[in-house]
């Protein structure tokens, strides 16, 4: 069992189990702090996925700013734990959970069948160093300028947005003309 | 076969990995009363979608599925700040975050 | 082989420093005497009797820093590869063109800045 | 992590020696604070204890040790008990991807019976190849210690204090981050310790076939960044929660802020993750600005050099070598430290509206214009 096996069952394992934390825990405070732990993993398996670059961004956006926000919303709504979690409702619960189930087969049914003998070779391929960031860098402004460019738009009216709403004093019918 | 599948690891681990994450993001979805939870467990969907690409970078040597992944993140980001500014919004009318309130919305 | 150096050493400090808080706070929670009282055991505010239905209200702007700060954070992020790559573009000579792809992008960036101050949405009193 | 027992077990040493070089360094710096701040209000401060007061440190760890358990009734225990340990976390991690010295390269030798080597060892706890981004992104997971101090006291000057606190270090991590992005620009790369190696020798200038070398300076960031340096400083102390930033803990409006319900230890292990941050922010200022480790005017093969002179053993010039490096960087941080100490008893505390206009309208704008400023230059000299 070589360092990367390892590693890869190991983050698995708290990937997954913090991903349920996520579903089954009933605060919704804990389901964030479980998310961050997702999250750090995942950026693990980038990392180990020699994807240095996306590794310390994911950590950076998700854990370090998106999860930040969650957190904070949840201090203002001052969440107690939940008695009911879930939904309401035995056949919709059931329903929900088999066609997941069944979009869970297909899934892996089209993974079996796609990468058979398709494997990801750790020794020597990966160039960790800078290299790879710097070819990110070299395509993202070359091949894939376009969508840079439609995206710092898209951000700019995402910031426009967010003021707009945070301006509205609550809800559709805050103004409407009495 | 087992024992082969557990030492040598392979795309198919990464792609397994990465819909179990899905799954579990999916029910969340489904299931959660708590409109928070639900957002968070679309952020976890994606982290799953963006295992699934860098694994297929990595495997197909090539940086393209890394800069896709780069755009998720983006797009994920601007969604969580747009929902969650919808949330705090709809909270401050209604002092509710639970999922029943949107039936409020029907007529 | 080489890469995975920095997972293992991270997860290992990660490890360390989480069992030693965790032992440090055990071992003062034994040596310690611990008298109990229900009063000492409120909330401290000052003194005064703890006021219990708090219906906090938290202003509605540190929620905004935050989804700006989001914002931005990921246009800062764009800019890294950038950064990493603008030698090699001005060293190929083409810089003036890797220079304008980023001025784009920076314009629509001081743009929003600019708007988020005009419209007062950074502003605290 | 290593082809055999020794490199594992240095590697794993060198992890754990530069964690409790950081714990162990707080409460000489808390001394230090304590007679830095004595001097300059001129008072005597602790000069009791010891000589100088020097074993007041001592007397101060037990008596946090000793100090009684105490758990508001409204606590939530896992979020309590959690942040103190989790607020060790970001320094820690952050600082164990600092270079802190040049390569230590040891040739094969005989030991025990056996030959080991040879070996290339780094004065540093891992080399992360994108060594800014791998401290970014710790020092983003900073915000949550306090976040969870604040909601798990169960006290609404905490949550205040965490929000507030939170809110500046967000804040401030933008202004911080663009302040990095004109380095990234200089030097061209992510990884930390070939930054360190680009400042090598004496500053040089080259500018449309031109070229400048001012022999008495060292090739210093800073020569580069001015603006960027004294940005990147002010966006440290407020990372750091440090005077004039520290308003997450205003005890004129929030008693205490997020730890307005620690004591004892756990207060102790929050004071040594704001004092890590401090030795992260400083030695991050050295790496970028500074030099790192390299000893102005000579050149580590100098050194090297310099030093075989006097001993035969090519390791031992090597690992002393090291030392020698490891010693200038010490000193160069301690500097920054004691900048960070002056500052606080020299400036009086920011209002929260202030500090956040400071940090979006103020420094926000000035890191963007630094950053055009330096593409463009860059780009103008070619």
């Amino acid at each position: 069992m070589t360092a990367e096996v390892f590693l890869f069952w190991f983050l698995a394992i708290v990937t997954v189990v913090s991903a349920l934390g996520v579903l089954f825990m009933p605060n919704p405070i804990y389901s964030a702090f479980s998310l961050i732990m997702t999250m750090i993993g995942v950026s693990a398996l980038f990392a180990l996925l020699g994807a240095y670059f996306l590794a310390g961004v994911q950590v950076i956006v998700y854990a370090g700013a998106v999860l930040v926000l969650f957190v904070m919303v949840m201090m203002l709504f001052d969440l107690k734990s939940e008695i009911k979690a879930f939904t309401k409702g035995t056949l919709g619960g059931v329903f929900k959970i088999g066609s997941v189930a069944v979009l869970a087969g297909l899934i892996l049914s089209a993974i079996m069948v796609t990468t058979q003998g398709v494997a990801i070779k750790f020794q020597g391929q990966a160039d960790f160093g800078m290299q790879p960031t710097r070819l990110l860098g070299n395509k993202l402004f070359t091949q894939y300028v376009i969508i840079f460019e439609i995206l710092g738009a898209l951000l700019l009216v995402v910031a426009v947005g967010a003021v707009a709403l945070s301006r509205s004093k609550g809800g559709t019918h805050a103004r409407r003309i009495d | 076969m087992l024992a082969e599948s557990i030492s040598e690891i392979g795309l198919g681990h990464f792609l397994v990995l990465s819909m179990i994450l899905f799954i579990t993001g999916m029910l969340g979805v489904l299931l959660r009363k708590n409109i928070l939870t639900v957002l968070m467990s679309i952020e976890l969907m994606l982290n799953a979608i963006n295992l699934s690409f860098v694994a297929y970078a990595r495997s197909l040597n090539q940086l393209d599925g890394q800069i896709i992944v780069f755009f998720i993140m983006t797009i994920a980001a601007a969604e969580a700040g747009v929902g969650l500014a919808l949330v705090v919004a709809v909270f401050k009318r209604f002092k509710e975050v639970n999922i029943r309130f949107f039936e409020h919305l029907k007529g | 082989m080489g890469g995975c150096v920095p997972l293992y050493a991270v997860i290992f400090i990660t490890i360390f420093v989480t069992l030693f808080g965790a032992l440090l706070l055990f071992a003062a929670s034994k040596v310690g005497k611990v008298y109990k009282d229900k009063v000492k055991d409120e909330t401290y505010e000052c003194g005064i009797a703890v006021q219990d239905k708090v219906d906090t209200k938290i202003s509605i702007k540190f929620y905004l820093t935050a989804i700006l700060f989001i914002i931005f954070d990921i246009e800062i992020i764009f800019m890294y590869p950038w950064a990493a790559t603008y030698k090699e573009f001005i060293a190929s000579g083409n810089g003036l063109y890797s220079l304008g792809a980023m001025g784009i992008f920076m314009g629509v960036f001081i743009f929003g800045l600019w708007w988020e101050i005009k419209s007062k949405a950074l502003e605290w009193e | 992590m290593g082809s055999d027992i020794f490199e594992v077990t240095v590697n794993a040493l060198k992890l754990v020696t530069i964690f409790l070089v950081m714990v162990s360094l707080v409460p000489s710096l808390v001394w230090l604070e304590r007679r830095g701040a004595a001097f300059i209000q001129d008072r005597l401060g602790p000069n009791r204890v010891g000589p100088l007061g020097l074993t007041q440190l001592a007397a101060d760890a037990v008596k946090f040790i000793f100090k009684e358990e105490f758990v508001p009734a409204k606590a939530i225990k896992f979020m309590f008990y959690g942040a103190p340990v989790f607020a060790l976390l970001p320094a820690s991690l952050a600082l164990c991807a600092l270079p802190l010295g040049p390569i230590i390269n040891i040739i094969p030798f005989e030991a025990f019976g056996q030959t080991w080597g040879p070996y290339i060892f780094s004065i540093q706890g891992y080399e992360a190849s994108l060594g800014i981004l791998f401290v970014l992104a710790a020092s983003s997971l900073a915000v949550y210690p306090i976040l969870m101090a604040g909601w798990g006291s169960g006290n609404k000057y905490s949550l205040f204090g965490a929000l507030r606190g939170s809110s500046q270090i967000i804040s401030y991590e933008l202004a911080m981050g663009l302040a990095i992005l004109g380095v990234i620009l200089i030097f061209g790369t992510f990884n930390l310790n070939e930054m360190v190696t680009a400042q090598n020798g004496p500053l040089s200038f080259s500018a449309f076939d031109y070229s400048m070398t001012l022999s008495f300076l060292p090739n210093w960031g800073i020569f580069y960044q001015p603006i960027g340096a004294f940005l990147f400083l002010a966006a440290a102390f407020a990372e750091s929660n440090r005077l004039p930033f520290d308003l997450p803990e205003g005890e004129s409006e929030l008693v205490a802020g997020f730890h307005t319900e620690y004591g004892g230890l756990k207060m102790n292990l929050f004071f040594i993750g704001e004092y890590g941050h401090m030795i992260v922010a400083s030695a991050l200022m050295v790496i970028f600005y500074f030099g790192g480790y390299l000893i102005p005017g000579v050149s580590p093969e100098q050194v090297t050099q310099f030093l075989s002179g006097f001993i035969d053993s090519q390791n031992m010039t090597a690992v002393l070598s090291g030392l020698i490096h490891l010693g200038a960087f010490s000193i160069k941080v301690f500097i920054f430290l004691w900048i960070f100490i002056h500052v606080r008893w020299s400036l009086p505390r920011f209002r929260y509206d202030q500090l956040m206009e400071l940090g979006w309208k103020t420094m926000l704008p000035w890191a963007l214009g630094n950053l055009i400023l330096t593409a463009v230059i860059m780009a103008a000299i070619h």
